[in-house]
């Protein structure tokens, strides 16, 4: 009975959705969106009590929810590695659902938003909770179906253009993940695709396939990856910004990104397993994209000038910080990856809603409209102060510790292939090579990223807090700037409803930052699982 | 290969016959060719199927002063099935030659191309 | 994807798909269009090519209609000098490619199948795989088991009676697709059918009290009937059958027809009466094979007599089916030729 | 090991001017009334020196916070912690006063001295640092605090000078980090040892740590490890303004008020410093890295930057960016001392940092009372300036010659350890050329500051007219010294400067005992 | 005997009596007669198919008194009754969705003409589907060639007359082809019937004679049918066809005439030319590669279409290439996706199709996809129903497009050779398709722009739109809107049906195809 309830957290909120969605809810009255954002607070709160009563009083075994095709099965169980997404969603949705209330106040079509919002809780959940590959696969199409929506929702010329390249992106992706499904399922030990710690993959089979199935892997890695918006496929990232703020906040910077990258983890940890692929030019193949991306995202964020698409460029380079832990192959890298799952969330998800707070408030978009704003809303920006650095990876603040973690399981990754290099160099020529210094060209790239990081964030904060002023002559283009800000209004912070959120999670980053350890204890319990 | 296709000289015309014929089907620009072409290719078919049931020496299988053996008579079966050919290849005919008809009255060709192309452009007109 | 292309149609690639496809996009530019000729001869007006204008008659209407579609085109290309379809030299030169091509294809269907027939078994022999216990049950107990004298007409009647009524009925579906296509319905009041109900009345020029032809006709028709109704009956005992026997009767008909004309033939032959021949022959048809084949499946007597072999009246349902055959073409070779004449029975 | 004696009163200089900094910040109103900020700003001045001296004399290690399971902040107190700590509140302290008068010309003192206070804290914080992660946080809190001091003009320049300092410092603290990383790899996180843990595997080209001082760590490849040995230098050193991250010294000193300008190079630039001898010296150990291409790499660089620091210096004809490229020259100075990994040379690596402190203050102060004064920032243009302010230049003067090297004055004693020290390390070639770089660096010095002086004093004829006419009303009054406030932190740094110069005994006993027990 | 087994000739006949009936009949009972018999052929195909599982077996049913070799006969098994039951389905809800427009489309008194071309158009799909004899074969695929064209051209605009005769023409090559296949496995073998023919086949090849003919055969019988189906280089006639004809027909056509073609050519393959005498000869190669093709190829051409009926037409060129892609693996596996995928089509192509209608109906009935702009919440049932099927078409799990991926992928994998081309092909055709349908998808949920509707009058498309809104709300199909909601909602089931309880459905393929042995 116990089992049912697994279920809950992904039927409630899309049959809630749907529901909505049937109701027509709320055209105009002011009654009508009372109604609607209770709903929508009930379905989410419950929805995450749910959750929450799961992970703290465990399901038991998982539930077979219905025989999709002969061993396919849609099935949730709640593994430790499920919980630490199935928490962070948890946590994080309510506090965006608030946030977004206040932020769509004035927006039309609200039941529309709010209908696809809550329906995406339960995709996302049901990612989490996935008990096999099929699951995951079908959580993650619905997850594409169910966002597109929102991308969509401005309705705007480049909304319409974004959305469709999101659309296809996924799909595409889907299509390619849809390969490794397949082969998974086919090469399976077990008959099915049920995740196990270590893979299901049938090791003899997969040895006398070993290329095909390593080819497959890239594929897949790939195909996965373009939610995780991996290097030649992130094109769809910093478009699908254009969609509201909460919606590329809890969307594309934690729902469906880090879905993405979730699946790559599944993938690769609990359907491959680290054993098949680890030291192969598979491996190097998708540690080298991965690391790719890191370099490419974190220099074009530098290059962008409109803060979200900056803040998304950001979102690239960071995924690939977990698909660099992924690529690892090692328990250390898989609980490194998790980690950075985890805190980026909340960076990713604070700095999001900080711009989104000063667009509501402001209308600004560009960075170069922000001189002097940290002033005038000084709680936005001290959040987003705490989520630069955090970003940045300043010990104290989350962030550091997950590029630690990465860093240490890099180095442990590096070492091991250098071990493994004057061991059994022959046994293992695959190995051999430049392989073996990507690991620390992985920590380079980091660091290197941290750096671009520090640029295009730090830029905005000094911006914010230290406004340029005109001194005499100098600053004849600056002038107009100048004269411009004594003549406006004064804006303000925003609401409770979009502070809150903002505190929390700023909160919460130095409450990582400053004690993770029983966090990192559970990763690192995944993580000996898993690797 | 010479030899047989020497002697199965019906078949061979038969078969160019029905080369001749698909082709102008397929190929040929008029409608009214074409049709031509598909009755050149199904005679074709049909001289084949006649010329298959045709023994040497037998007669017409009706049955005549009642001898009912296998030896007097040639195969009924290929006759029958020309028969039927026949009908079918008329109903399509007909339906062709309608369409073609119909195609005329509207667009002045026989030409399939440029009726194709003028459909196009009355639809976009 | 980075730049989408909303406007297909003049992209690149877009053209050269088409011209790859063949469908004639190519030369959209270049190419002027001739104005239909509308086939209206009867009218024995010629028809100026400038002469657009004219008064809202009957003739320029019916011109206008036929011009409807190319009005635009007409228009543009009223000051350019007229050229024709073929004349651009792109065309011209796929065209040839064209023809080459199809000689090419030609040549290789025949060489396959020259090939094929090359291998298979030679004519005329006995020995032969199809000359097999298939032609020869045939040939032995046809007599006995449909009554039939003539063994083609036994087999297609009876042993392969399911090919059979397929065959009637590819007849009359191609005759109902006909009625769509040619017939005429006047109270479908829009321009097109007004256009064709124009151009088809050509009553008005049916051949008037030709004395030769009538006089021949009172001749020929009963005999052709006669000799029609003749190969329909004997259809089990001579060569022939329904299908021979109605084309017969068919082509009395229309020999009637071109004799005495539409009125007259009225009298005794409208759609009706076709309809009702049709519907009565096929349903009998298809009742009484119903009959026999579910008999035949359930391995029941179908209870029919088979009567003596080679008189008339003999070998079971193969007698009436011939007629009910016969009725079918004989009335749809008359509605063929009704439709493509005029639209109408 | 150290015995484990948890010492709360570590905390206490960190936290308080941290918590006053960031009360003058926070504190809505505070800044409606000057007094009060000074008041308060010089009272926690006072009260840390006080604290400082506490701790100092106390020292002890403490555990701050673990971070992680394998990561904890800790503070230690030993002898460099102490050198350093002491040089950082002394001269804060006397910034701190000079500055009350400095910024009144200045807008948003509040921030200015919100952020001065902050910075302090961290300082301390850094100095105190028991570990190598400890020793990180600081040190980037200390670029992201120092920050708005750069910046605190708001202009162009500043806003971009402020943003080019931080992207050099972030940058070097990356490129630190990522050898830092490689050292927790191979030893975990280890409390400082003085000689350092990282000794060579007989045979196999691996490093590891030393037997008996570490636990979890892997050996690593002996190529990889010194390739990080050496991005923590330059890194670091960027903070030094070693050669090729120098780039942000001379953009940021012009544009910051002179206090700030006078604790950027006389402090922050050491805390660099600092980094460099807590990585050199007691985290990976002078006997892994000596004779290694690290080494060799090392004293090219400092020796590049010294002499490229000095001829930069020689052709700037603005004060504060003259001297900056000054800073940058004799911070090499200090670094060049250290990476000969020779006792002698690192006391007067060390000494040099006392002394380059208080001379570069003296300096820099003076610069800003001119500017303050006069507003003139070009030497050019100072051109009998002795007549107005003979007290002033003759402070300038004689920290000038102090930082030449002219004895007794303090310069003269480090650049002699210096000196010896090079020539006794073993180094091959820049046994000698580095003293060679130095004695020309030397004369590039006095080349470029000591004309000032000179023309200060004895302005001659050429110009005057000019001079006087550019004056206009404020060429006729005879004496026009700056306030007690400003004077008083430069007549006692120039004091300090020249009597380190002639009494160097005991600050150099003890940092023999420093040299002894890390080499 | 039992009487069920009697269903399959009687559902032949009924079809095809009403068809005969009609000819008489006006327009609405015709209708009506139509209806009736698509039911009851339905249900009577339903009962067949239910004793065929019941009894594990199929039979052949004597049409006539004669047995095997001499008289006509038809046989039934459970991919026949299971074909049967999906395409009456889809039939019955073809005609419903579409009947208001054939109303509108036909001219009145031509409507009894249409059903008769719906009822001899069952009626010789059921006659493809359980024939046990090859010139049955021919003479039905006739009928449904001419049935077709008669329901492509009786819209009778332009287009719809010149698509007929390019589709009567490309019919008539691949039926040219088809009779002279015909002609030369009679000459060979000396049978008409499939199971006979199958025997002289197996003694022919064992005896190692007639190799050449019997190649060409196989050639010929594959490349006419394929032609007919419309495979990828012969697909020219589709989109023309599919595109411009009534609702109804361009359901039906598309949704079923092919694959009976498709299920033809299977039944020969496997009935009579023998499985693996097709492999070895490579044919199936050759299909394997036209089938890559056509999956590519057809998606790409429906890229660059703009007329939403002709990207989808151009869709079932795509899906036409699966399907022969999954022939040409030439595993049973292989042969199970490619049915499953023929029935997968035809429910969801028959979808996209009605559920278009109801689009235009609300959107002023323009060719442009663009003017479908935001007509998914003027008619919201059709709009999902449209992006169901649209997902379907991408493969989107737990939708019947995605089992029939799944199984295409699957199967796959069992031949070694053809793996790797197959599963990336899948991947690139679903990224394609994707790209097309989901386009689509997005136009119909995107509401032009609140600027462009406030502003400026003159912007074209603008006025488009707005005189689409009119006509959607002044609509002239206010009766129509619950047959055609019925449709849809059933169609959504059936593909529902299709991609969650696909097991047993493809369990029972495969024991069909084992009885086809």
């Amino acid at each position: 009975m116990k089992e049912i309830l697994l279920a809950v957290p992904v039927l409630l909120p899309i049959a809630g959705g749907a529901g909505m969605l049937a109701m027509h809810l709320g055209t105009g009255g002011k009654n009508d969106d009372r109604r609607l954002m209770l709903l929508t607070a009930g379905l989410v709160a419950v929805n995450s009590l749910v959750i929450f009563w799961l992970l703290r009083f465990g399901t038991g075994a998982g539930l077979v929810l219905f025989r999709l095709f002969g061993n396919l099965t849609v099935r949730f169980e709640l593994d430790p590695m499920g919980r630490v997404f199935a928490g962070l969603i948890a946590f994080l949705w309510p506090f965006a659902t608030l946030y977004s209330f206040e932020y769509m106040k004035h927006e039309e079509r609200k039941p529309t938003f709010f209908a696809y919002y809550v329906m995406t809780y339960g995709v996302t959940s049901g990612i989490a909770l996935a008990g096999n590959l099929v699951t995951m696969y079908l959580c993650y199409e619905m997850l594409t179906l169910v966002t597109f929506p929102l991308v969509l929702f401005p309705m705007t010329k480049e909304a319409k253009r974004a959305s469709r390249r999101y659309l296809y992106y996924s799909i595409g992706g889907a299509a390619f993940a849809f390969i490794g499904l397949v082969f998974v399922l086919s090469f399976s030990r077990t008959g099915n695709t049920d995740f196990i710690p270590g893979g299901v993959l049938n090791l003899e089979a997969g040895r006398a396939q070993r290329n095909l199935l390593l080819l497959v892997y890239v594929l897949a890695f790939f195909g996965f990856g373009v939610k995780a918006a991996l290097f030649p496929l992130h094109g769809w990232l910093p478009k699908a910004t254009v969609a509201p703020t909460p919606v590329t906040a809890l969307l594309h910077a934690v729902a469906v990104v880090k879905s993405g990258a979730f699946a790559i983890l599944r993938f690769t940890y609990f359907s491959y397993g680290t054993e098949f692929l680890r030291g192969s030019w598979a491996q190097e193949i998708v540690m080298a994209a991965t690391l790719a991306t890191i370099v490419f995202g974190s220099t074009m964020a530098v290059r962008e000038i409109h803060w979200k698409r900056r803040l998304a460029y950001s979102t690239v380079s960071n995924l690939s910080y977990i698909l660099f832990g992924a690529a690892m192959m090692s328990p250390l890298g898989l609980a490194a990856a998790l980690s950075h799952l985890a805190v980026h969330a909340f960076m990713k998800i604070c700095s999001f809603f900080c711009a989104g707070a000063v667009m509501h408030q402001t209308g600004k978009t560009q960075v170069y409209e922000l001189d002097g704003l940290g002033k005038e809303m000084p709680v936005t920006f001290a959040c987003l102060t705490v989520a630069s650095l955090s970003l940045m990876g300043i010990p104290l603040f989350g962030g550091f510790i997950s590029k630690w973690n990465l860093v240490q399981a890099a180095f442990a990754c590096g070492s091991r292939s250098d071990g493994m290099m004057s061991e059994s160099a022959i046994a293992l020529p695959a190995a051999a090579g430049a392989g073996v210094w990507l690991p620390y060209v992985g920590v380079a790239v980091i660091l290197y990223s941290a750096l671009m990081t520090g640029i295009y964030m730090l830029t905005v904060l000094v911006r914010a807090y230290f406004p340029k002023v005109a001194v005499g002559d100098t600053g004849g283009e600056e002038g107009g700037n100048c004269r411009s800000q004594e003549g406006r209004t004064k804006f303000r912070d925003p609401g409770w409803m979009m502070l809150t959120p903002l505190l929390i999670f700023a909160a919460v980053i130095l409450v990582l930052g400053l004690h993770s350890a029983p966090l990192m204890r559970l990763l690192a319990e995944i993580g000996g699982e898993a690797g | 290969m010479n030899t047989p296709l020497f002697v199965n000289m019906e078949e061979t015309v038969s078969i160019i016959l029905f080369g001749i014929g698909f082709t102008m089907l397929m190929l040929h620009r008029n409608l009214i060719k074409k049709i031509l072409g598909m009755n050149i290719m199904d005679t074709a078919v049909y001289l084949f199927l006649a010329v298959k049931g045709y023994i040497r020496g037998r007669m017409v299988p009706i049955v005549a002063d009642g001898i009912q053996d296998v030896s007097a008579y040639i195969n009924p079966v290929p006759s029958g099935l020309v028969l039927t050919g026949i009908v079918v290849s008329v109903s399509t005919t007909a339906l062709m030659l309608a369409l073609t008809i119909r195609l005329y009255e509207r667009y002045g060709s026989l030409d399939l191309d440029e009726i194709l192309m003028r459909a196009k452009e009355e639809e976009r007109a | 994807m980075s730049r989408r292309r909303d406007d297909y149609e003049s992209s690149w690639w877009r053209r050269f798909k088409s011209w790859v496809d063949g469908e004639t996009d190519l030369l959209a530019e270049g190419m002027e269009i001739r104005i239909p000729q509308v086939p209206g001869d009867g009218n024995g007006e010629t028809k100026q090519p400038g002469s657009q204008a004219r008064q809202a008659g009957t003739d320029g209407e019916t011109r206008q209609l036929g011009s409807q579609a190319y009005q635009a085109g007409a228009d543009d290309g009223k000051d350019r000098p007229p050229h024709l379809f073929y004349e651009s030299r792109g065309i011209r030169w796929f065209r040839r490619f064209y023809q080459v091509m199809s000689v090419l294809l030609c040549l290789s269907i025949i060489f396959v199948l020259l090939w094929t027939i090359a291998c298979l078994p030679a004519i005329g022999n006995a020995g032969n795989p199809d000359n097999n216990e298939v032609s020869a049950r045939y040939i032995e107990k046809g007599l006995q088991e449909t009554g039939a004298v003539n063994i083609v007409t036994g087999m297609i009647l009876d042993y392969r009676a399911f090919d059979t009524f397929g065959e009637s009925c590819v007849l009359f579906i191609a005759s109902c697709c006909v009625l769509v296509l040619l017939r005429i319905d006047a109270k479908d009041g829009d321009i097109q059918t007004r256009k064709r109900l124009e151009m088809a009345d050509d009553r008005r020029f049916e051949p008037k009290e030709d004395i030769i032809l009538q006089k021949c006709a009172c001749v020929l028709v009963p005999l052709i009937l006669v000799f029609g109704i003749y190969i329909v009956l004997n259809g089990h005992l001579s060569p022939g059958g329904g299908f021979s026997g109605g084309a017969v009767l068919g082509s009395g008909l229309i020999l009637y027809l071109n004799a005495f004309g539409f009125q007259k033939t009225e009298r005794f032959f409208t759609e009706k009466i076709y309809r009702r021949i049709t519907l009565c022959a096929l349903t009998f048809y298809c009742m009484a094979k119903s009959y026999s084949f579910f008999t035949g499946a359930n391995h029941l007597k179908s209870g029919i007599p088979l009567g003596t072999p080679g008189t008339i009246l003999s070998s079971g349902l193969i007698l009436p089916l011939n007629i009910c055959v016969g009725l079918v073409v004989a009335c749809t070779m008359y509605a063929f030729y009704a439709l493509f004449r005029k639209g109408g029975m | 090991m150290y015995a484990i004696e948890e010492n709360i009163i570590l905390l206490l200089p960190v936290v308080l001017p941290t918590a006053v900094g960031t009360a003058i910040l926070m504190v809505p109103g505070f800044d409606r009334n000057r007094g009060r900020i000074i008041a308060a700003v010089l009272g926690t001045l006072l009260v840390e020196a006080a604290l400082a001296g506490l701790a100092l004399a106390t020292g002890g290690s403490l555990v701050l916070w673990q971070l992680t399971e394998t990561v904890a902040l800790s503070f230690h107190v030993d002898g460099i912690s102490r050198l350093f700590a002491a040089l950082t509140v002394g001269v804060w302290l006397l910034v701190g006063i000079y500055s009350v008068s400095y910024m009144k010309q200045e807008e948003e003192e509040r921030r200015f001295f919100g952020f001065y206070l902050i910075v302090l804290g961290v300082l301390v914080g850094l100095d105190f640092s028991g570990n190598l992660i400890t020793l990180y946080v600081f040190y980037e809190l200390m670029t992201l605090t120092s920050l708005p001091l750069v910046l605190h003009e708001r202009t162009k320049e500043a806003v971009a000078a402020g943003l080019k300092y931080l992207f050099y410092s972030v940058a070097g603290a990356f490129l630190a980090l990522f050898g830092i990383f490689l050292l927790m790899q191979i030893c975990g996180n280890q409390p400082f040892v003085p000689g350092g843990l990282i000794v060579r595997l007989p045979g196999e080209g691996l490093v590891s740590f030393q037997e008996g001082m570490g636990s979890g760590g892997t050996p690593v490849k002996e190529g990889l490890f010194l390739a990080a040995v050496f991005c923590m230098l330059v890194g670091f050193g960027a903070k030094a303004g070693m050669f090729p991250l120098h780039g942000w010294l001379p953009t940021a000193h012009p544009v910051a008020p002179a206090p700030a300008s006078a604790v950027l190079s006389g402090v922050i630039t050491k805390s660099g410093v600092l980094a460099v001898i807590r990585v050199v010296y007691f985290a990976v150990g002078p006997k892994v890295l000596r004779g290694t291409w690290v080494q060799q790499v090392w004293i090219l660089l400092t020796l590049l930057t010294v002499f490229m620091g000095s001829m930069l210096a020689y052709k700037e004809p603005v004060l504060k960016k003259r001297l900056a490229y000054s800073t940058v020259s004799q911070v090499s100075y200090v670094l060049f001392g250290l990476s000969m990994l020779q006792s002698q040379a690192f006391v007067g690596a060390l000494s040099h940092v006392v002394f380059h402190s208080l001379i570069k203050n003296a300096l820099f102060l003076c610069a800003g009372a001119v500017i303050v004064m006069t507003g003139k920032t070009r030497v050019r243009d100072m051109r009998g300036l002795g007549e107005k302010m003979p007290l002033l230049l003759g402070c300038y003067t004689v920290a000038a010659l102090a930082l030449v090297g002219i004895p007794p004055a303090s310069g003269f004693v480090s650049k002699w350890y210096l000196a010896v020290g090079a020539l006794a390390s073993g180094t091959g070639v820049w046994a000698w050329l580095g003293p060679v770089v130095l004695l020309v660096s030397a004369l590039l010095t006095a080349g470029y500051l000591l004309p000032l002086t000179i023309q200060g004093f004895f302005p001659g004829t050429y110009g005057k007219e000019d001079v006087d006419a550019g004056q206009g009303k404020a060429g006729p009054e005879a004496r026009q010294e700056p306030s007690g406030w400003m004077m008083g932190p430069i007549l006692i740094l120039t004091a300090g400067a020249l009597l380190f110069g002639c009494f160097p005994g005991a600050l150099l006993a003890a940092l023999e005992t420093l040299a002894g027990a890390v080499l | 005997m039992s009487l069920v087994q009697n269903f399959p000739f009687f559902s032949i006949i009924l079809a095809m009596f009403s068809g005969i009936l009609s000819s008489v009949l006006d327009g609405k009972k015709a209708r009506n007669v139509s209806l009736a018999a698509i039911v009851m052929t339905t249900v009577m195909s339903a009962a067949v198919l239910h004793f065929c599982v019941r009894t594990g077996q199929s039979y052949t049913y004597m049409m006539g008194h004669f047995p095997a070799p001499w008289g006509n006969e038809i046989r039934a098994g459970v991919l026949e009754g299971q074909t049967a039951v999906l395409f009456g389905v889809v039939m019955f809800l073809a005609v419903v969705g579409g009947m208001d427009h054939t109303a509108m489309d036909v001219e009145e008194s031509k409507q009894n003409l249409f059903y008769i071309m719906i009822d001899l158009m069952l009626s010789s799909l059921l006659a493809l589907i359980y024939t046990n004899d090859l010139f049955t074969a021919y003479v039905f695929v006739e009928i449904n060639t001419i049935a077709g064209c008669g329901l492509i051209m009786i819209r009778q605009i332009g287009r719809s007359l010149s698509s007929a005769i390019r589709y009567m023409i490309m019919s008539q090559l691949g039926s040219g082809l088809f009779l002279i296949g015909l002609s030369l496995l009679y000459d060979v073998t000396g049978h008409l019937l499939m199971s006979p023919a199958k025997e002289a086949v197996a003694a022919i090849e064992a005896a190692g004679l007639y190799e050449v003919p019997m190649l060409v055969i196989m050639a010929v019988v594959s490349v006419g049918l394929a032609i007919k189906s419309g495979l990828y280089p012969f697909h020219y006639w589709i989109p023309d066809t599919y595109g411009y004809a009534t609702p109804t027909a361009s359901a039906v056509l598309s949704g079923l005439v092919s694959k009976g073609y498709i299920f033809l050519l299977i039944k020969i393959f496997y009935r009579v030319l023998g499985r693996e005498n097709v492999i070895a000869s490579q044919i199936v190669n050759v299909l394997f590669v036209f089938g890559l093709a056509g999956m590519l190829m057809g998606s790409v051409h429906a890229i660059l279409e703009r007329d939403t009926r002709r990207m989808i037409a151009y869709s079932s060129v795509a899906q036409i290439g699966y399907i022969y892609m999954g022939i040409g693996l030439g595993t049973q596996a292989g042969m199970v996706a490619a049915l499953f995928h023929m029935f997968t089509h035809s429910a969801t192509k028959a979808l996209l199709f009605i559920s278009a209608v109801g689009l235009y109906e609300v959107s002023g009935d323009r060719k442009d996809f663009r003017s479908l702009q935001g007509s998914g919440y003027r008619n919201p049932l059709a709009g999902i129903g449209f992006a169901v099927g649209s997902l379907s078409m991408v493969g989107f799990p737990m939708l019947s497009g995605f089992i029939s991926k799944l199984l295409f992928a699957t199967s796959a994998l069992q031949s070694p050779h053809k793996m790797l081309p197959t599963v990336i092909a899948l991947a690139i055709s679903t990224i394609l398709n994707a790209v097309y349908f989901l386009r689509l998808v997005i136009t119909l949920y995107t509401i032009p722009e609140a600027e462009n509707a406030a502003g400026k009058g003159n912007d074209k498309r603008q006025r488009v739109f707005v005189a689409a809104k009119g006509q959607g709300e002044a609509s002239a199909f206010p009766a129509s809107s619950r047959k055609l909601r019925l449709a849809i909602v059933s169609f959504i089931l059936l593909n529902l049906v299709l991609g969650l309880c696909s097991q047993p459905i493809v369990n029972q393929i495969g024991n069909g195809l084992t009885m086809f042995e």
